[in-house]
Order: structure tokens, then C-alpha cells, then sequence
């Protein structure tokens, strides 16, 4: 809850404010929108993940590995990544309107989020130019799917206190330990990797932050069961593993200052992802269409005013996120607390998702208490589901706890605990 | 509070004794593996847990002495059904219970005398009251049955019927000549094919849809010795009752774990516990827990009292109203506070989660609670 | 969302200079001294600042080109307003701009050209809409108003009239002959003792009940330019961008406050913003705050941009409805954890909630808006 | 915010349960409900305090000395206080059912508040019998008033952390310094005071706890005004201020211990009280009879959906706070946290007033905005005046947050922070 409290200060982000021009981005939307309705998949046989944490099935990633390398294929994933990588080298916006498109159009989530929102910024900001090369291109086109190893059992949201190692041993660094909660492990090709090194320092001074081929002989990979009673993310094991000296990305012991770098990508706070689409909501009129199905207590769940309520309040902070994204284009609106917006996305999305998720299924009355296959679930249940399934974001890539103290300090400046 | 008896709770040496020896019981037969056990299973009820509980005595409590019962009254189900509810104890304690009260409210005496008997010698008994598009008030059901030369023939089909697949007989509600009525269903009457297993949030249920298409029973299995509407008004207050007192449990269960978890899992050079953002949501649960236990105990002092239909009607719904939505918050918290492991199937919280959202459907959610509350309260 | 556009902010240069202009204004002619000096004065407005207020053009930015003022939409007054809630600076500028629109949507050209130039000139005006019974729907008037020979004789109250005893004409609503109208009475056509000065929670409000017994003016004042019903309609839309705009300053306000009382004031060995339980509810705070300013110029853009009637009252209605609640809320919490010295008249935190508590009153409260959003927003 | 951290374990509080008769209950509180019938006080021309920390006036303070002074000499005050020192010796559940009434009846308030809550119980359990003798019967018929000398300016809930100093001198005390929050700090006798002691012990193991007489010389009274805009608490300054040996309570230097207690009696947790009839809360159904003439937009402010269930939902929370005081007699029902209910006392009903009486005021819709005196306020504003007020209880002896970490550390057992 204090892990803020020793965070080296140039990871402060401060809002990126570009003024581009609205309907520039109205009209590439608009011809976004026109070749997702010609081009977005079908709906398979088999259910599909809200979330990149939810692959569970070969069927499932063999569809959405696809599916991903289609969209980039048409010009439409990475476009603000530079031109000579494999992106478009356009304004962040364009990035983000394709993204709300995509939201609003309900199409399969971009699914290597890892290496779109991850991975990916983090080495076009401080990888080698060999790292940009190799392996840029290919995060686009899902043919290298990334994950990410920084939490360990029993140590949770305290990163300063992994216990994995990464030590040199000739030209090579040796790996041993494990980490889990890692989304994708089964089928991943590379892995981000945070370990101590060797220097004996305590914490978070003696990281080493790894890029590391899943196929390294040593490395054991075995899926966890999520509560929804699904699979979706795994337990790494490292048996003495070799990886080249190469695979460090940053100084070596300087691990701590890159993993933070990383989480702000995630927290939303830097700008540079390749995608956000990566199911974290869902759009509310997604929610409002399976209400007007619904029925509570006999009636039409949106004839009662306390659920109507309830869903007004959610969709007028749905709106206000909403219009986030378009006030802090304007430098002049954006104080007195520049980075609050950015700097809360990640909260401020995943618990309104939550809320909602869970209205929509309280909206059901007797019929919220089926799951998922049930016949008569709404929606085959992807309500419940989508309820337990919020909380992966709301714990996964520093709990909402943790993101309060960052704003709280780092945005108000209050003082640390 | 113009009634002062309304906010008096009594607790007799009986219930006393049947709160020690059911927490207990809770505890020594419902440890999480043994949950976990039960969730796998194939058979609906763990045989040996519903004996001892029959054995006990605990499955005709509410059977008159006549009919050699124990004769008492509703309350003295309330602590039994919370331990049950902290241990996460199934079992069709619930389900006898509330058909046995309807046989009490509107059977006749033969009637009685044909079906209380059986409920002490150990069968499991079941109400058949919902219907599609998930009604909670239950006296104006939609199944059709006619009667004609002594017959009776049901048409319709009911939903979330728990535990219907080992249950000697069902209590269904019907419209019988623009009247509602309880028919007794014996298993025996029952078509084939006619029960489909639902797929449940809590996986320690086992609730049926149950066709009734073209069942035929005697005419003398209608009760018909007590107002039908009445009875069906009663039972939605035992009903709301006894759910709230299983999620009372639960919710002191949820807490026990989720105080558990802070006071041993350490992050940053100590238990997470310390943190005050943890700590006062915990209080906060605490307090919810508090509350249940008063509103719970309350309604069941109130229900057994009988003072009046509107201080039972506003007593039950409180406590259901508050329970439901104060379960299912503390179970939201109890997964969020446990980080990545609250979110694994192998932790115990989802289990209480899944408890808490199944249990705020039936018999009414908070919001239809507090809205039925409203005129009853405020007019 | 369907419509993209509700969720797109444009904010011009012009808005740009004038929230940099109001914000140094403010800042530097409200601190909280002057504020209680503004208080505890006899005299309704400060001159001085009105002055400055009017001779930066601000009191006229609605004044279209053609009858001397700057012609430019609502939206401009939005930074201005919200400068002035940031720092509680109190003038008639909301009053003015509310009668401004009035004349503008619903005067023909002669009356137009007889009043909107005193605007520019200084002129204080205001609008006299609201009646006992308190509805905030302002399309159906009771006032009643009947013309006979040229003269228009009203009866009947308004309460909560901003500004009156400064105010050189007010505009009524009133019922002619079974329609909605508009009325302007300059205060030469009140009565003695017509004026009765409200006590009200925010003090450095002056509201006024007005009593329009008797009153008579030449019908030539009656309004005949435009749509009443569509110029009242427009009125709460304005009305309720307003009041926003002006919360979402005080709440920023009132954030700044609290932020430094966590980071100077010590407890316990340190600030006592190093404690979590105050931190979570301050970022809490934060977020309603960031979220009030998009919502508020959310709606200053989309009623600008007038992209239909049912756009802008979702957007004004959202922005008035996030506000109310949250400036209260925000300001309960600052009094709190002032601790003692919070619940002082001496610590400006009160200032805050007093203007948040008659902010929420004023065009509607929360529930009050959600309640009309609701099928707005979900049929 | 960890004040509590420090404290000693002997200060814990283990419910008191009593199984007394229900019915002698009723025919007690229906004889007291009768009497008051007969003898509760007309409403005066001047508005009437709603809580102790709001007599302003001469006029309310001799009002309420009478009419604590009939209640006592009637027989109903300070029923649970030994028979030897002017009470009556009755179980503790005598004196809640009196309150109870009182609070329905919305009669006038027990204002010697310091007295029969704080100081009273405090001398009774750790007095001398001199102090017994002296002090407690005239609590009760409000001959003394008393007052609480515990905040200072820059302590607020930090105890510990008091600069006031009372030192030895010869047969006396010598006490310097100033006091802050000091309810009735202008009518009262005596006040309870806590302040350094000479021993130059750190913080709170050098404390001194002093049943101190107001008319000492050197004691200077100055009003403090409240957010309401009336007064009702002082500042009081010790400029070389002597009192005697004697007026030391319980150990020198053992104040804090002293202080820990009397606290207890405050968040009700020890029970002991003379009376808790002090007005931190009313009942709600004043607050709904008020609402029935309250007009929310045009309408009855009754039949908003919104509104209703805003207050179903306190009178669930209401409901709940009144049978705990029933549940927690039960001794068989009150684990597996048995001091909860009377640790929480204090949180549960000053959080609960609080939202009531917001409630109060928003439900008046557009006359929510008026205030005292306003001919068209509802009940003159009281509601508006009562929110504001509600902040007294909340924040004082010890604030809500407080509170919260108490029953966290000392109910959950969760850890210090």
C-alpha cells in the first residue's frame, strides 16, 4: 500500500497534450467504423474472453490471433507506433479512437495486451534498437504473444520483494524462482521479466527487468483455476534457465525504475499503447440493450426506479470518463491537477466496470443467481461472469488501493504514509 | 419506532442451546474441503449430514406436537439456519422447512396427517413457487390446474425449485378456479424427464426447473385447510427470514476470512491488516454484520410473536433488504482485499461470494425490499 | 454513447484567455477575507467588482453584436462562472445573464434594443421564475397576469429572486390568458414592501421572495419575440450549466482547502494526509471533481453546439445532477476532517458548504435529475 | 489517526450484559412515558439547543437546569447510579429506557452532559470517596455543571501530544496553558482537565488528570462561534492558575490511563452513563413527520421515489442500532465480536445523524436552501441547522475515524498501523 512511497521520481508522468484536429479524428472513426461493420468476425461457436486474462482455449486464441493480425493487416492496430517498427507513426487519438470503435462496436478484444500495452511502449521508449527490430512488428501481428512475470506468490503488490533471481553467469543470466498470476503463460513467446540480481542490495535497488523466450529449456508452466471456475493465467516456474546477456532491457539493477515505467503504461497514465482494447469494460448501452431483456420481480428491470437509478449514476460517470479523454487534449482545461486524468484511468475504469457489471446482475432478479450455460441466463450468463471477471482488473496491475495511494500522492501531493 | 417491541429481541434457552450445538455441528461437519467436497459431488445432499441433522431433530422443528414435531415456532430455525449459513452447510433443511410450514398453514388435518409424519422420519420435502419471469410475491402463480372427476391436472412449469430431486414430495402452487391453490406433488406423480437441473452461481445448491405439463394428481392432495394466500403470504416472511439468516452467517463467515487474510498475509514489511484503508472497510463490514444479527433475530422475535401481519411484513424485508446487499458486499470486498489469490478458484472467498449473489435472488432483492418497504414505512 | 459528439469537448482560444482573465480575477478580489467582508456588508453587491465585472465585458458577452454587446454563446461564461465559484466571488453576474437570455430568446427587436443595451451599460437584471411549492420545472407559472386596456396587472409571489433589491428590471413568468409569459418590471413598477429579503444558507447569496400583488405594467413589457415555453426550457438548461459550472469551481475550491489542511495540519508524529482513510477519500474528491469539469464543459460544448434539444438537457441535467451531490459531499468531508477547528464559523471550509447546500436547491438537485434523466437516458 | 496504538490494554472494554426482565422494562419506561406526558416542558419562545454543545443563551441554560433538576427530582435521572451518592441503584437498562422515551418523546435534553456522561461515571469508578460525596448528586440535579478540558489548539485528536502543564507547587497545582472545544466552557463549575505533569516523560506517560473548579483564578472563558453562526463552545486560558492537591484523580502522572477511560464512556462502550440523552440523534420519526410537510418540487418530498428509499434505508440502520441495545443483553448473541455493539455506539449514531439530517434538508428541495429564521424554512431550519450541527458528534471525542481504527485494532484484533 506504500510501494508508491519509494518510487524514483522521473517516473512522475505528466500529461501529454496534443492538439489534433476533432474531426480528423471524427472521419478516421468514421472509416474505421465502416470497415470493422464489413470486416469484424462472427460470433463463434464457443464463448469468447472479455479480457486477455480469460484465454483459456486453443480455439479461443487461435480466433483472436487472427482476428488481431486482421485488424493490423487493414492499418488499423499500432497506428501511433513509429512508421519504420510497423506502426503508422499517427497521433496517440487515432490510437484512441479505434480503440472507443472498437468498444462501441463490441468486436473481440485485442488479445496480446502484454506486448500492445506493455511490452511494446516500454521497448520503443528504452529498448535497444536490435530489441525494436525484433520484436515490435511482431507484437502486432500476434505472431510474438507476450507475458508478463512481476507478481510471485506471497508477494502480491509489494514488487520490491520478489524473490525470483536473475544472476550472471558468463555471458548468459541464470533464472531461478516463480511467478504467477501470469495471463497468457501457456501461450506466450516471451515473457517481461522482473528478478533480483546479484548486487545483494535489498529491494528494490538490485532488480534486473528480462525479456525472456518462453521457450527457454527450464521453464515450467502450469494454469491456475480463476473463481469464475475457468482457466486464463498461469504459474511460471524458472529451473535454472539461461537467457543471453541481451535480454536485459534498461541498466542492469536499474529493474525497479523500468517495471515502474511499465505499470504506467498499464495504469494508462503514459499514452504509447497499441491498444487499449483489451476488454477491461464494456460500453453501457451493451448493458442497457441486455436490461431492456431483463426482467425483475415479474417486470421489465428498466421500469424499476431504483435499478434506473442506479445505471443513470453509472452512465453519467461514464460519460465524465468519457469526456476525460477529450478535456485533457486542452492544456488549458487540464489543471489544476494535469496528470489526474491519465493518472486515474486505470481506477476509474475498472471499478466503474465493476459496479456495473454487478448491477446488471442484481437487473436480473431471480434469474442473477443462474451461470454460466444455464439456458435460461441471460445472455448465457455472461453477466455473472462478467462480475467475477472484473475483479482481475480491479487487483491485477496494482489494485485500486494501491492506485489511490499514487493519486494521492503523486497527483494531490499529499504526503506518504 | 412507535412500537417499542419492535426493536426487542428475545432468545430463549432452547434457541440458546440450538445456536451452540448448530455452530457447532457447522463447524465440525462444513470445513472448506468439505464444502469443496459437497460442490463436486454427484449425489444432491451428503446423506449423512441431512440424517444427523433429522436425527437431531432439526427437520421437525416446526412440526406440531401432534404430528411428532417439535412444535416450535419459526425463530428457533433462525440460529440453526446461521450457523449452517457461516460454514457454508448444505443441506434441504430450508426447502422441508418451508413446505412443512405450508402444510401446517393450509393443510387439513388428514393432509396432515398424511405428509407432517414423513418430514420427522426424514424425508425431504420442497416448495415448487416460482415461476418464469422470476415474481417474488407469491400468491399470484400462473401454473393452471384443473379439476375434474376427482383429478386434478397441473399445467406449467415452476423454477428454482431446490432440491427437488430428492424430495418425497413438492408443494406447487397453482390457479384453481381463478383461485390459488397448494398441491401436494408426490415424486411418484412426477413425469420423467420432467426436473432440469439449472446451473446455479452457488455450486452448493441444487435447484430444478420442473415441468408440471400434464400432471395429474387426486383432488384430495389440493390442501384445503387453511386461506392458500395467507399461507403463501406467510411463507414469503419465513422465507425472507430464514435466507436472511443463512446470509447473516455468511456474512460473519466472509468477515472471519477476510480478518484472517489481513492479519497474516504481509506485504510491505508487515501484515496488510495495518493499512487504514483496509481496516476501516473491514470496520464498515463489521458493522453490516452487526446489523444483520439485530435485523435477523429481530424479525424472527417479531415473526414468532406474531404482532400484527405489517410488523412481521416490515421486520423480514429489513432484514433481507440489508442482508442481501450487505453480503454481497463484503464478499465483493473479501475478494478484492485477498489481491490475486481472491481471485483464484482455490480461494475461499469466491465461495462465499457466489453464496451471497445467489441467495440475494431468492426471495427478493434489497432494492425490491426497499421499495415494498416504502409505503409500509412511510404512509 | 452513440453520439460521439456528446463526448467531445471544444474549447476556443476566446474560453481559453477568459479563464485565465476570471481565474486571475477572482483569485485576487475574493480571497476568503473579502468574502466575509462581502458577507457581513449592508449594501447587496460590491460595486467595485460589478464595475470591474462589467467593464471586462463580461456582463454583456450574451448581449448580441447588434444591441452593443459581444454576441458570443452560453459556453463563454462557463471559465468565468467557474473561476468565481472557485472563489466563492460573489456579484449578480449569473442573475444578469439569466435575463439576458430571456430577452434574447423571447423579446421582439424594439424591447430587445430597450433593455439589452442597459446590460452593457451596467445594468444589474435578474429573473423572477421560481413560486412557492418550490417545482423546478419553470414552464408552468402560476403568477397570474391579465391585460386589459393596454395594462397587464399581475398576482401572485416569486420566491428565490436573486439580486432584486440591485436589480434594474426583473423578468416574471407569469399565466396570460391560460399561456406561459413573460414579463419585464422594472423596478420602478414594484410596490413598497414588495421585497422581502430570504435568509438562506450560502450568506453571501442575496435572495429575495417578491410579491407581485398589484403590479401593473404596460403590456408592452409582456415579451412577444420567440417561443416562451422554448425560451423557459432553454432558461433551465442555461440555468443548470450555470449553477455547475459554479459548483465545479467551489468543489475545486474546496478540494485546494482540504489538501492543505491534510499537508500542514500534524497529528500523531506527521501531516495527517499521510493517513489512508483521508487520502482515499480525498482522491474520492479528486475524481468527482475532474469529473464535474468534463461534465461541465461537456455541456457548455454541446449547448453551444445546440445539437438538439434532448443532447443538451442529458448533458446540463448529467452536469447539474454529478455537481450537487458531489460539491456537497466533498465539502461534508472537508468539514470532517478539519476536525474542531472544521466546525468553526472561523474556517473557511463552512463558506463551502453553505454555498454547496444552496447550490444543490438551486435548478434542481441531484436525485431531482436523475430522476429525469432516467428515461431520457434508458427508453 | 493512531492514537489508539498507545493505549493500555486495560482500557479494553468487555461488553456488560445483565439479563434483566423485558417486561419490568416496559412497565418502567411506560410509567416515565406517562409522567412525561404530565410534566415535559412546553416549547419556549426562544429556539431550544438540540445537543449539549449548542446552549448559547442564558435564557436556554436556565431552562435546562430546571428541567434536568424536575427530571432528577421525579426519580429518572441517574436510576442506574449507587443509591449512597443520589441515584438509584437500578440496572443500566433502566436508564436506556428512560433515554429511549425521552429521545421518542422529543423532549428537552439532559445538557449537563460532561457531567453525567464523562465526569460523573469517571469519579464513581476511580473517585475518592470525598469526590463521590462532593461531586455526584449535584451532577445530577445540575447544581454543578461541568465542562471538558481534553483538546487543545494544534492537538485536535492527538491527546498524547497537550502542552496545558500542571505542575506541583507546594500544596497545589500550578496550571499554565489553554484548552480548546470546551463545550459549556462559560456555565460550568468544573471542568475535567488533562495536562502535562512535571515529569518530563514523553507524551503520554507524564499526564495529569484534574477535576478542576472554574472560579479558580487566573481561568479566563472566551466563546468560540460555530459553523451554525451561533456559539456554544470556549476557549479556556490558565494563566498560573492554583488548585489543590486533591483535585488530582486517579495516579499522578497516570492522566492518560485517566483519559482512556473516560473516553470509553463517550463511544459508550462502558455503559455507567447518568444519561445519553445528550441529543446527538433524534428519531427518525421527527425527521419523517417533518418530511410529510416538506415540498420537493411541487410535490410531496414523500412520494419521490429517491427520497423513500434513501430513507428506508436509514430506517433499516435505525432499526438495526435499536435492537443491537436488546441483542447485545443476550449474552448467547453477541460473539463472536462481543464488544462491537458497545464500541461502535458512538460511530454508528453520529454517522447515522449525520446522513439524516442531510437527508432532511435535500429532501426540502428548493427551501433547502433557507436558514435559520427564514419565515418559510421548514421548522424554522432546524434540519439545516442540525446538519451542520451533526458535524459536533462526528468530530468530537474522538472523530468518526478514529472510531474506526479503534474497533479495527480492538474488535477485529486487526494490526496497529
Amino acid at each position: 500500500m506504500s510501494e508508491n512511497s519509494i518510487l524514483p521520481d522521473h517516473t512522475t508522468v505528466t500529461a501529454k497534450t496534443m492538439d489534433c484536429d476533432e474531426d480528423d479524428l471524427f472521419e478516421f472513426r468514421d472509416e474505421f467504423a465502416g470497415w470493422l461493420r464489413v470486416n469484424a468476425p462472427g460470433k463463434p461457436a464457443f464463448p469468447l474472453p472479455e479480457t486477455f486474462m480469460e484465454v483459456g482455449t486453443d480455439e479461443q486464441f487461435d480466433f483472436l490471433s487472427d482476428w488481431q493480425r486482421s485488424v493490423y493487416e487493414a492499418g488499423y492496430l499500432g497506428v501511433s507506433w513509429p512508421q519504420e517498427y510497423g506502426g503508422r507513426g499517427l497521433p496517440v487519438e487515432f490510437q484512441n479512437a479505434i480503440d472507443l470503435e472498437m468498444i462501441h462496436q463490441n468486436v473481440p478484444i485485442m488479445f496480446n495486451t502484454i506486448g500492445l500495452a506493455w511490452a511494446g511502449p516500454l521497448i520503443l521508449d528504452i529498448g535497444s534498437e536490435r530489441q525494436k527490430k525484433q520484436y515490435i512488428r511482431r507484437i502486432l501481428t500476434a505472431e510474438d504473444v507476450w507475458c508478463q512475470g512481476f507478481s510471485e506468490p506471497g508477494a502480491g503488490s509489494d514488487l520490491a520483494n520478489i524473490r525470483t533471481v536473475a544472476v550472471r553467469d558468463g555471458e548468459n543470466w541464470r533464472i531461478n524462482g516463480s511467478k504467477i498470476w501470469t495471463t497468457l503463460g501457456s501461450y506466450a513467446d516471451h515473457m517481461i521479466l522482473l528478478a533480483q540480481g546479484d548486487s545483494g542490495a535489498a529491494r528494490y535497488k538490485g532488480l534486473n527487468f528480462l525479456l525472456v523466450p518462453m521457450e527457454s529449456e527450464g521453464i515450467e508452466v502450469r494454469k491456475i483455476r480463476k473463481m469464475t471456475g475457468e482457466h486464463g493465467f498461469c504459474e511460471v516456474f524458472f529451473n535454472d534457465v539461461f537467457v543471453p546477456k541481451d535480454c536485459l532491457i534498461g541498466q542492469e539493477l536499474g529493474g525497479w525504475q523500468v517495471a515502474m515505467r511499465t505499470l504506467t503504461y498499464e495504469r494508462g497514465a503514459a499514452g504509447g499503447q497499441a491498444s487499449m482494447h483489451t476488454g477491461t469494460r464494456i460500453e453501457s448501452s451493451l448493458m442497457i440493450e441486455a436490461a431492456t431483456r431483463a426482467e425483475f420481480d415479474g417486470g421489465p428491470a428498466l421500469e424499476e426506479p431504483l435499478i434506473c437509478d442506479e445505471l443513470v449514476r453509472l452512465l453519467i460517470e461514464e460519460r465524465a470518463n468519457l469526456l476525460h479523454e477529450s478535456r485533457k487534449r486542452h492544456s488549458a482545461l487540464a489543471g489544476p491537477y494535469p496528470t489526474a486524468i491519465d493518472m486515474s484511468h486505470k481506477l476509474r475504469w475498472t471499478e466503474w466496470n465493476r459496479r456495473l457489471q454487478r448491477l446488471a446482475v442484481e437487473l436480473q432478479g431471480l434469474e442473477g443467481s443462474l451461470y454460466l450455460e444455464d439456458p435460461d441466463a441471460l445472455d448465457g450468463g455472461a453477466w455473472q461472469r462478467g462480475y467475477l471477471n472484473s475483479f482481475a482488473a480491479t487487483i491485477g496491475g496494482g489494485p485500486s488501493e494501491i492506485q489511490s495511494n499514487i493519486l494521492a500522492e503523486r497527483v494531490l501531493g499529499l504526503p506518504k504514509g | 419506532m412507535s412500537d417499542d417491541r419492535a426493536t426487542a429481541i428475545t432468545f430463549s434457552d432452547e434457541q440458546r442451546l440450538l445456536l451452540e450445538q448448530s455452530e457447532r455441528f457447522a463447524r465440525n461437519r462444513s470445513g472448506f474441503e468439505s464444502v469443496r467436497k459437497r460442490i463436486a459431488a454427484k449425489d444432491d445432499i451428503d446423506r449423512s449430514i441431512w440424517q444427523d441433522i433429522v436425527a437431531m431433530g432439526w427437520a421437525n422443528l416446526l412440526v406440531p406436537v401432534a404430528y411428532g414435531g417439535s412444535g416450535l415456532r419459526v425463530d428457533a430455525l433462525v440460529p440453526i439456519v446461521e450457523s449452517a449459513g457461516r460454514h457454508l452447510l448444505a443441506s434441504p433443511l430450508i426447502s422441508t422447512a418451508l413446505a412443512t410450514q405450508l402444510l401446517v398453514d393450509a393443510g387439513s388435518r388428514g393432509q396432515k396427517e398424511m405428509w407432517l409424519p414423513q418430514v420427522g422420519s426424514g424425508s425431504v420435502a420442497t416448495t415448487a413457487l416460482c415461476e418464469p419471469g422470476g415474481s417474488w410475491a407469491l400468491t399470484e402463480p400462473r401454473l393452471q390446474a384443473q379439476c375434474s372427476n376427482g383429478i386434478v391436472r397441473l399445467s406449467g412449469t415452476k423454477i428454482h425449485v431446490r432440491d427437488a430431486k430428492e424430495a418425497q414430495f413438492l408443494i406447487v402452487s397453482a390457479m384453481l378456479d381463478g383461485q390459488p391453490a397448494l398441491v401436494v406433488v408426490e415424486r411418484a406423480y412426477l413425469r420423467e424427464n420432467s426436473l432440469r437441473s439449472q446451473i446455479v452461481l452457488d455450486e452448493t445448491q441444487r435447484c430444478y426447473t420442473v415441468s408440471f405439463e400434464e400432471v395429474e394428481v387426486p383432488a384430495t392432495m389440493v390442501l384445503d385447510g387453511g386461506d392458500v394466500v395467507e399461507a403463501l403470504c406467510a411463507l414469503e416472511r419465513t422465507g425472507e427470514l430464514l435466507f436472511s439468516a443463512e446470509m447473516a452467517g455468511g456474512l460473519g463467515g466472509a468477515l472471519a476470512l477476510l480478518v484472517n487474510h489481513l492479519t497474516t498475509r504481509e506485504a510491505f514489511g508487515g501484515p496488510i491488516g495495518r493499512f487504514q484503508a483496509l481496516k476501516h472497510a473491514t470496520v464498515d463490514i463489521l458493522l453490516d454484520f452487526e446489523a444483520a444479527r439485530s435485523l435477523v433475530y429481530g424479525a424472527g422475535t417479531t415473526i414468532a410473536s406474531s404482532p400484527g401481519k405489517a410488523a412481521s411484513e416490515i421486520a423480514t424485508r429489513m432484514a433481507k433488504a440489508h442482508t442481501s446487499d450487505a453480503f454481497v458486499h463484503a464478499c465483493d470486498r473479501t475478494i478484492q482485499f485477498h489481491g490475486g489469490l481472491g481471485f483464484t478458484y482455490e480461494c475461499n472467498a469466491q465461495l462465499f461470494l457466489r453464496r451471497a449473489m445467489w441467495s440475494q435472488a431468492v426471495f427478493g432483492s434489497a432494492k425490491y425490499h426497499r421499495q415494498k418497504l416504502a409505503p409500509l414505512l412511510l404512509s
